[in-house]
């Protein structure tokens, strides 16, 4: 066993630290949040500079061979960083998607992600459905498309969606141009942008047809499970944010002629914050390391018992951290009050806790425990 | 030990709920129905109409205005008003100036502000906090230096809640820089729109406008607007904390969140996960309960005239950790549908979609009017001698 | 709304504290923990002539006729003086249910129960079936008596038990004499003293069926509701006491050269137990007057809060008493220790904190909310 | 980063299964197995059982005894260890006196104590606490007086663990009254046959007997058995707490307590809320992975020769609250079941029956060696610079 980060995965950390750095601070997140589209030129040819676009995908392809605990400490930082670039969604979703697909056709899409030619985004969710991607409303019937997807984070800037359909009995995997959709853009709760698509009988063609069949389901559930841990990783990166700057406060903040860190029960709020930061790292690397592993079950379990965890520990940090700063802390002003927005948007994306808790809970009937 | 309403009692919940029945506009019901925020508007016509049938000055004296009603009556329509679902009303002027203007405040004083209250035309601000007199109220700096005709007041407020709705401004000033910290404090009244005042928005992580800097520069406050004496500003902010607290706990507001939850969670047609959404919903309604019986008991001491009991001393605590609980167990529930925060159309359910903002919003009720580890500390040494 | 006890109970409660001050200390509770039978015949006939035995039960059949609240205030005293005296098991729970039952045969049983000629427990609970009252396994066929019953606290001294048992579909309510049954002895978490029986073929004349049809489950629920009502009551003597010896304890411990209630963690530990008892008490007014209710909605929705309440509150309650107490907490020399066994127990009987949240879960579904 | 056990772990951790399966008694699983503790003899058996093997001081120097082992190792043999119904060790020999003789000892001291320890001969107990000096360790007033050729003792211990069943206990005294409160205490060997000392039985709320005060009543201590110098007590004491925390989180015991739990909720034929077990058991699991990886990261550091890092600080503090957790969970799920407290035959089911023990005596695991609230006010100074 071994903790460490390799070397190549720090100085990707480290770089993306750095570049966040110089390229992304509190007021570019500002301006970012008033934008309709997230995906800026400038940056996202910097982030294909910095190997990015890449990094998730295998050599073959073009890309870096990175493994899933690189991307994660990408991502850590971004959420450290409070930053609403859609690198996620908009490349390593759709990305791993058309990789494990890894037909020739999906490689050709996935070759115009990594080079930065088009922006393509995964349609998994249904408006009511639930976190069930297995089982999606929209339908193709005599060759048309009819239904709906909700909560899509195109970013506000993809042209492209991989849509789920079942086609009869059998799940599908659609390439989809956004074009031909009727489309509501908004904001969702961290900030970044989401459409709802309404697809009206679009004519598919086969070309447009990714992936159908039992082997649809496996696909989507191992990039589910990387965006589970990805979750957990830009998780993290708040909750890190959150607790060095409620210690700073707590150090610095005077009332009643003493720093509010001196009285002892902001003492245990803070060692509480602490320990269960120490404890999301660790379910981090747990996470980082499991959800890219090829048993299903272990797979499952690990993002499951990681996003659960997530979802109680560190949305409580969050909740401590606007506690401990008192009236500023709720203020759009202060960075706070948006990890703190983050912190709960990513406790409800690919499964809240009652979904993993129930999901564990079937697993163990299968498995067993330890 | 008798746990019904009387006879009376349950005519005049007949009663109120016809009248909220007939009176509460539709548009007001769908924006509490949704867990928003009333605008202005809403809120003082909301107000004004209250005020009309004399039920807006709800613990006042009758001399002054109230409508002699009992604690229970005051409790009964607190409910019926909450359910159906009309927003409470603003305290600034109602709980809080109003009580401490006919307490300390002069026969001119009385005459001159308390029918704005009662009518629901004036609208009151609450000039406490400052940036470094946040839980520690009495280090503010707010000076109010006594003139020939008037106070000069400098300074700055912070989280001044509907500053910029407001008419008028009760303020806690500094009017003697060399008395020791309490003493020196003053309660003073002030015109919003007089010369000097400048407001500054801050937007709430709710994504709206309550809250404000209020910065005053050379700001002139006529001498006959202070309430009672120069430094007895201490005793009267005091004087409020003790005042009633029979809807402090929210009681009403939060059945009213639990009946929409329970709704919400009906109206989504594939809603995959009843089972565990109605026991998390259990677990609220007994915590609920809880608060409801313990808030009963302050309302029963109230009317037989009983001094605040122990039981009262823990409603704030108790009933805001339970609005946090029960605004976040609604994001919970919302799942994906709660990530919608701007969507111009509903995104599978509209109250889900906007649980997110009544969640963020209600992060700070832990925290003002002195947060929760502040009264712990209170109670410790006041209730339990520590 | 009156929140006040009547002039009446006040009084029952005040006798009921300064009999016990004068005829229970913690010394008669360890002498009493270690004996066979939990009858005092001296106690049992003062509690008689405290006219306790009568009290629940109609002046017409030579009670008090006396109410819930009387009841529950003496079984707070009991629960504070930590007695286990087995009051409620030999004369609330039997006598209620033969009142309920309310035929000539029930009505000379209990009688006899006011009139101290004997004792009776009732043995409602199988070893494993759960919470489940109105299915009982034990069951008679062609007469004859076979099946199990355990949990039947009988402080070791009852000689009859007032038994569940199925007659076909039917239940029905037997009186079966305790020696005709194979009988495990045993003490409960409590330290009160239990019964586990057997029953081989006993043979049931019509006597010995006090009760059978669809009026025997009205009947059992009506009781249960009593006794879910005086678990809570027995709780808030305890959690009251452990409340105030471990303020006092905070007040006169000292360590690092002050007393521990000094430090703000055990003064916030402090106010929560306080603000806790208070809505404690409050459940306990609630339930009191509301578990004797015939509306069996509202009876069984207050009844499940209230215990689902305890079994949260009451117990955080002792749990913290033992830790702000340190290592003296955990032993059997303090009452402490004891109180806190007490709670878990009251916790357990009559539905744990699951059934009660379930039961109330289910309920509202019928109900809708407030 | 690697979460995968080598090849010549697994094949480690093959060996010791295949040895407990073969060597822990039955007896010894069964009184695992429904959460009690061994009697005296079955534990020292066991410890005398795993001496022969070497396998005893397992975190030892191999020149005093130890068997070589990575953390890595020592983890693994835990994990089996527990999973095989076997109990822990004895801390006091192993991990504590051991540990400082061969590490302040002199060679004497080293050739006479360590190998009773490392063969399972010798059981030890510690003598820190004292009714006056519970959490404030450093207020001890047992006194040490030099003489001519022994040290007279006299005073009180009190909690003492399995005094009743040491032959030995390590002891912090005080060697000088005029010394400043830690500077004066010193660390003493004595045996608890001397003439002198007498043991009082404390018995605890699970209904056994493991904790005893000790009086000292002019018990005469060689001077060969001080472990270092007078005076240097306190920094042996601090040396003790910085030592060795690969298992203090308890996962191993853990681990094996969720399969218990688990198994005793299948055995019982008619258990009516299998779902709601199962997702309790789900979410304790959760946190159970969060402390396992976050003990494994203790115990990698540990291979790699790191310090402690920040990791590990929160692992006494988080283990014993969720072995609480657990035993709750464990008590609440056997429902009337854990009532049966001591019924000659099984009611239901035997694990239930015995779980409300483990969860009375599990109160004691936040107190001891440092409560947590005293555990969190040295996190916040030494950790958060607060």
């Amino acid at each position: 066993m071994e903790f460490n980060l390799s070397e190549n995965t720090t100085m990707v950390a480290d770089t993306a630290r750095r570049y966040l750095k110089d390229h992304y601070g509190f007021v570019t997140y500002n301006e970012q949040l008033n934008q309709a589209s997230h995906c800026d030129p400038a940056r996202w040819q910097l982030m294909m500079e910095l190997g990015w676009l890449g990094l998730p995908f295998p050599e073959s392809i073009g890309g870096y061979g990175g493994e899933l605990i690189d991307v994660a400490m990408i991502v850590r930082e971004l959420g450290a960083a409070l930053c609403l670039d859609p690198y996620v969604d908009l490349v390593v979703a759709p990305g791993k998607m058309l990789e494990y697909i890894g037909t020739e056709r999906a490689i050709v899409v996935l070759q115009s992600i990594v080079e930065n030619d088009e922006k393509v985004a995964c349609a998994l969710y249904d408006c009511h459905a639930g976190y069930s991607v297995h089982k999606p409303t929209a339908s193709i019937r005599d060759g048309k498309l009819s239904g709906q997807k909700s909560f899509v984070p195109d970013g506000g800037c993809a042209n492209r969606v991989i849509a789920t359909a079942r086609i009869g009995d059998e799940l599908a995997l659609l390439l989809v141009p956004l074009e031909s959709c009727e489309i509501t853009r908004y904001r969702a709760l961290d900030g970044s942008r989401y459409a709802d698509l309404v697809f009206h009988d679009i004519e598919i063609d086969d070309g447009m047809i990714l992936s159908r069949g039992a082997e649809t389901s496996r696909v989507i559930s191992q990039v589910i499970a990387w965006l589970q841990a990805l979750d957990c990783a830009r998780m993290y990166g708040a909750a890190n944010a959150l607790y060095q700057r409620t210690l700073e406060y707590a150090k610095t903040r005077k009332q009643f002629g003493a720093a509010i860190g001196s009285f002892q029960v902001i003492q245990h709020y803070l060692v509480d914050m602490f320990t269960d930061l120490q404890q999301l790292e660790s379910m981090l690397f747990m996470v980082a390391v499991k959800a890219e592993l090829g048993n299903a079950q272990e797979r499952d379990r690990a993002c499951s018992a990681a996003k659960a965890y997530y979802a109680e520990k560190a949305v409580k940090i969050a909740q401590q951290a606007i506690q401990i700063h008192g009236g500023i802390g709720v203020t759009e002003e202060l960075d706070i009050g948006h990890y703190f927005r983050l912190m709960t948007h990513c406790s409800l994306t690919h499964g809240h806790r009652d979904f993993h808790i129930d999901r564990l809970a079937s697993l163990r009937e299968v498995n067993g425990c330890a | 030990m008798n746990l019904e309403f009387t006879q009376e009692e349950l005519d005049f919940q007949k009663s109120i709920r016809a009248w909220m029945r007939e009176n509460v506009p539709e548009e007001l019901e769908r924006v509490s129905a949704l867990g928003n925020m009333p605008t202005k508007s809403q809120q003082q016509q909301w107000e004004r109409s209250l005020g009309k049938q004399g039920w807006l000055a709800l613990t006042w004296p009758e001399q002054y205005g109230g409508p002699g009603w009992t604690a229970t009556q005051r409790y009964i329509f607190d409910i019926e008003r909450a359910m159906a679902g009309a927003p409470p009303t603003s305290p600034f002027g109602v709980a809080m100036v109003g009580p401490v203007i006919y307490t300390f405040g002069s026969p001119e004083q009385k005459e001159r502000w308390l029918p704005g209250i009662t009518s629901g035309e004036t609208l009151w601000c609450q000039g406490y906090s400052e940036p470094n007199a946040g839980s520690d109220l009495a280090s503010l700096k707010t000076r109010a230096e006594r003139k020939q005709d008037h106070y000069l007041v400098n300074g700055q407020k912070i989280w001044t809640t509907q500053a910029h709705w407001a008419d008028m401004m009760f303020c806690l000033v500094r009017t003697d820089p060399e008395a020791k910290k309490q003493q020196g404090i003053s309660f003073l009244l002030i015109d919003m729109k007089t010369p000097g005042i400048e407001i500054r928005p801050i937007y709430s992580i709710d994504g709206h406008h309550h809250l404000n800097e209020v910065y005053f520069t050379d700001v002139e406050v006529p001498l006959e607007n202070l309430v009672g004496q120069e430094g007895m500003g201490w005793t009267i902010a005091k004087f409020l904390l003790t005042h009633e607290r029979t809807t402090i706990a929210g009681v009403a507001d939060s059945y009213y969140a639990l009946a929409r939850m329970k709704q919400a969670i009906e109206d989504v047609p594939y809603y995959t996960d009843k089972p565990s959404a109605r026991r998390r919903m259990a677990e609220l309604e007994v915590e609920l309960m809880a608060l409801e019986y313990t808030n009963f008991r302050t309302v029963a001491a109230t009317d037989e005239g009983k001094p605040f009991g122990p039981e009262s001393s823990g409603l704030k605590i108790k009933g805001t950790e339970l609005q946090q609980k029960m605004s976040q167990a609604m994001v919970e529930m919302g799942g994906l549908m709660s990530l919608a925060w701007d969507s111009p159309s509903v995104v599978g359910n509209e109250s889900f979609n906007n649980a997110p903002r009544r969640y963020n919003f209600l992060r700070a009720c832990t925290i003002y009017g002195g947060s929760n580890e502040i009264q712990k500390n209170v109670l410790a040494k006041m209730l339990l001698g520590l």
